[in-house]
């Protein structure tokens, strides 16, 4: 069939997998358009829930790329802080990585024969 | 850079033609001798370089000019590729000119020769098409740089 | 004159002609330069899949210069391959198509995004050598010849990367770094060149690899090339080259130079394979390469999440996605030795770290388009300062949208099918290179998110009141490459079974490949 | 002994270079470390072509009956002057450049891209 990617263990199809979410995709938007009673539109329930503060102006409410994943960042401080350490633009450390590299590699080489 | 002395100006008046001279020899006699179409062109090259040199990089301008460099070095480059292209009937870069009887189609001497010019086929031709690609290129490099190295003169003494 | 014989030079040639003519056109007419560029790698690209056609149709290719016969008879009868000559078989013929396509587009995108700078013959004249010097690379049968044009292709990418170094330094910076990393290696090729010529007088791959007796020389040639083409390629711990040329090259040089990092990619592979074949130590060797791609695909993903410039966080996650190509083809070398895995798994790895080969090369160059177009409207790189773009490039958002799926492999996209098979493959090899290979998959996906959200979604923001959708030609490039993408992603077979999979037995089997030059002398 | 003379300054080349590339901080200095282990190389090669009491390989007016070096390597040499030619003159205008924009040629201050 065309589309079958045979990998070893098992097989991948991309059409087959475009038709089974088709046929969940519209299940789901099925179930989802039976809806929920008590809802109504064009009422306070549209408006979102900020603990009666005032609502910011969509300019200011953008949320800037340092500010994502900054948990993550945060927590992985010990892996984060040598490895960016680590990449000091400096040439000299560029020249001397490839020469570590090389002799590393030409002493695993000549040991393992 | 700022023009030199008159000795230095009087010698260099003296001695660029010949080094310009020999640099062409070095290109013409490629295909017999050591040499060939990058070195005869780095030759008549530094000859750009001591006028560059003695005149300083303001005045040399009035009779180097760059535009002229490198139209010649793209007319260099076109003529080699062109050469490589013309022996297409058998394969790329196929000496077709080699023992035809026409330019540079004498058959050469297998062994020890004395040393006849008109050998060699395409390759004097293509030792020619770089040598001036090669010369037309050192101008160029050398008229850029000394551009720059003004340019960043200026910017240090303001 | 048969020209159908003459196509593997032509696709060299006709860009090298186009090169030096350019300058010539520019001084008439500067319009006409990005058209002649154009038009000569489509007549490239034309070529390339004619020769494709040929390749797998008929079988390997040997084209030799200036002469009739790869080999020259001495007077005492002994044949010799001395003379240069290009050597194409499946698997430079499969790189030789990637070049081409992204070169290709990369001129179509230049049109429009170039346009606003100086010196655009020169520009293009270097996009041409770049091409060339990539092409050369993946054809030529010759060691030498491969040194040579590994030094044409850096050095134009060099030129290129600091194209805009007259108006700000850190174009300059990046290409001096580039230059100089570069020029290490190619020298350390060129010394392991001179070891090779030592020991066997000879300069031809084929020749080479049919006399290879994986002596001490050859140990410390091989020594010195691994590490050298793995840098040009990217790999950990020797990266940093990357994100700062990535960055600060035009856009669509950026997508020529993964190519071009693919193409010392290939070289390594050739090298390995071919040249050495089963002659070397081939668990400790592929360990080494899979050890390199693990390091690659973790640190460059995790570099990536903090990046706050958004072709340097691209560039980390090129170096993230080279990681899958040398876990993918390590893992097949490692099997080398071992008939019944490589039969087993090692093959289905190999096949996954090519095919990812071919569709980064296609999502990561319209990745980096689609940051040349938001560079070309909005005039920063820096995410912080981004926001809002979707509603003013619908056409981009889209696009970005594909590649940002693509290269984190959500099905149906072609990342996905690649990345399962390399997945599944490395599981029947080593459990836990299979999860590292998944868990660096996520976190694509969540700097990917990340990138969409600073800079396509959140509310319209003032400074980009006059943002508009980009020019045609950069949105046809765009189109084209995400129409690729999609295509890969639903017919991945096609690909895999006409094209990957005679690559791969190209690479493994060793006689196939000295034969085609050994056999006809 | 006398043979490997030629190698042991191959080394020499080399090694200076590389100690240039990797500890001194000023980029002029480094394009002549490049340079430096360019000329190791190129030494290298040459090296490997030499015949002890051989003639340079010109036929042009040689004498008969000597034997030549080979000229393959000094051919792949001549090459790699050239590609060394444009990679210095390559090197030294970007050098230029960043003197230009930064003011200054020390390694530890041209660092803007890093991270």
């Amino acid at each position: 069939m065309l589309g079958l990617l045979e990998t070893g263990s098992g097989f991948w199809s991309a059409i087959i997998w475009i038709v089974l979410v088709l046929v969940i995709g519209s299940i789901v938007i099925y179930i989802r358009n039976k809806g929920e009673d008590s809802y109504k539109k064009n009422t306070e329930q549209d408006k979102p829930f900020i603990s009666g503060n005032p609502e910011e102006s969509k300019e200011s409410s953008h949320l800037s790329a340092n500010h994502i994943y900054w948990g993550f960042t945060e927590a992985l401080k010990g892996y984060y802080n040598p490895l960016v350490k680590m990449h000091t633009g400096n040439i000299n450390d560029y020249s001397s990585w490839i020469i570590m590299l090389t002799v590393i590699i030409l002493i695993v080489i000549g040991v393992s024969g | 850079m700022k023009e030199m002395s008159r000795i230095v100006k009087t010698v260099t008046n003296f001695v660029y033609g010949f080094i310009i001279i020999f640099g062409f020899y070095i290109i013409a006699h490629g295909h017999l001798t050591p040499g060939g179409g990058f070195q005869g062109g780095a030759v008549v090259g530094s000859a750009f370089a001591l006028l560059l040199v003695s005149y300083g990089s303001l005045n040399s301008n009035k009779f180097l000019k760059k535009d002229i460099f490198s139209l010649f070095e793209n007319f260099g480059l076109t003529l080699f590729i062109v050469l490589g292209f013309s022996g297409l009937g058998i394969t790329f870069f196929y000496n077709f000119l080699a023992n035809s009887g026409s330019w540079f189609g004498d058959a050469a001497v297998i062994g020890i020769n004395p040393g006849d010019m008109n050998t060699g086929g395409v390759i004097p031709l293509m030792n020619i098409a770089v040598g001036l690609e090669v010369l037309s290129a050192f101008g160029v490099i050398l008229l850029t740089m000394a551009r720059g190295a003004e340019f960043t003169k200026k910017k240090e003494n303001s | 004159m048969n020209l159908s014989n003459h196509i593997p030079i032509l696709i060299i040639a006709i860009p090298l002609l186009a090169a030096f003519l350019v300058p010539l056109i520019g001084r008439i007419n500067k319009k006409a330069t990005g058209i002649l560029t154009t038009l000569a790698l489509s007549v490239s690209l034309i070529f390339t899949i004619a020769l494709a056609v040929k390749i797998l149709t008929v079988g390997p290719q040997v084209y030799v210069f200036g002469a009739t016969s790869p080999s020259l008879t001495l007077p005492s009868g002994l044949k010799f391959p001395i003379r240069i000559m290009l050597q194409i078989d499946a698997m430079s013929i499969f790189m030789g198509l990637i070049t081409a396509v992204i070169s290709f587009f990369g001129a179509i995108y230049s049109l429009s995004f170039i346009k606003k700078y100086d010196g655009v013959d020169k520009y293009y004249s270097l996009l041409l050598l770049l091409t060339v010097g990539m092409f050369g690379m993946e054809f030529t049968g010759d060691i030498f010849n491969f040194f040579v044009f590994l030094e044409i292709a850096s050095i134009a990418s060099v030129a290129l990367i600091s194209f805009r170094g007259v108006d700000y330094g850190e174009p300059a910076e990046a290409g001096f770094k580039y230059m100089m990393v570069s020029s290490i290696s190619a020298l350390m090729v060129l010394f392991a060149v001179g070891i090779f010529y030592g020991q066997y007088d000879l300069l031809n791959f084929a020749a080479i690899a049919s006399m290879i007796k994986y002596s001490q020389l050859d140990k410390i040639a091989l020594g010195l090339l691994i590490p050298v083409l793995a840098m040009k390629a990217g790999a950990v711990p020797m990266h940093m080259w990357t994100p700062d040329a990535y960055s600060e090259a035009p856009a669509p040089i950026t997508m020529i130079l993964v190519a071009a990092s693919q193409a010392s990619l290939y070289a390594l592979f050739r090298i390995v394979f071919s040249l050495y074949n089963i002659s070397l130590n081939a668990l400790t060797v592929g360990w080494i390469i899979i050890i390199f791609g693990l390091l690659s695909m973790f640190i460059g993903v995790t570099m990536a999440i903090v990046q706050k410039d958004i072709k340097r966080l691209m560039a980390y996650h090129a170096v993230s996605q080279t990681g899958y190509m040398l876990l993918g083809v390590g893992v097949g070398l490692a099997v080398l030795a071992n008939p019944v895995a490589l039969q087993k798994y090692g093959i289905t790895a190999m096949e996954g770290g090519i095919f990812h080969i071919m569709n980064h090369a296609m999502y990561k160059g319209l990745l980096f388009l689609t940051a040349g177009a938001l560079f070309f409207r909005t005039g920063t790189r820096d995410l912080n300062k981004m926001g809002g773009l979707a509603h003013y490039m619908k056409y981009t958002t889209i696009f970005f949208i594909i590649g940002a799926a693509a290269i984190a492999g959500l099905p149906p996209f072609n990342g996905f099918a690649s990345k399962l098979l390399i997945y599944e493959s490395v599981y029947r090899f080593n459990p836990l290179l299979s999860i590292i290979a998944m868990v660096v998959s996520i976190l694509t996906l969540a700097s990917f998110v990340k990138v969409f959200h600073s800079a396509f979604l959140g509310p319209k923001l003032p400074q980009f009141k006059e943002v508009k959708e980009v020019p045609r030609s950069m949105v046809f490039a765009m189109a084209v490459l995400s129409c690729i993408i999609i295509f890969f992603g639903l017919f991945p077979d096609l690909i895999v079974k006409n094209l990957v999979h005679p690559a791969v037995m190209s690479l493994i089997e060793q006689l196939q490949y000295t034969g085609t030059v050994l056999g006809g002398m | 002994m006398i043979g490997n003379l030629p190698y042991i300054a191959v080394a020499i080349f080399i090694g200076l270079g590389i100690y240039t590339l990797m500890f001194k901080k000023n980029l002029i200095k480094i394009a002549i470390g490049v340079c430096l282990i360019e000329n190791g190389v190129n030494l290298f090669l040459i090296t490997l072509g030499y015949k002890k009491g051989a003639i340079a390989p010109i036929y042009t007016q040689a004498p008969s009956g000597q034997a030549m070096v080979l000229p393959t390597p000094q051919a792949l040499t001549l090459t790699s002057i050239v590609i060394g030619i444009a990679t210095t003159a390559l090197i030294l205008s970007v050098a230029m450049m960043i003197y230009k924009h930064y003011g200054t040629l020390d390694t530890d201050q041209v660092r803007r891209l890093r991270g």
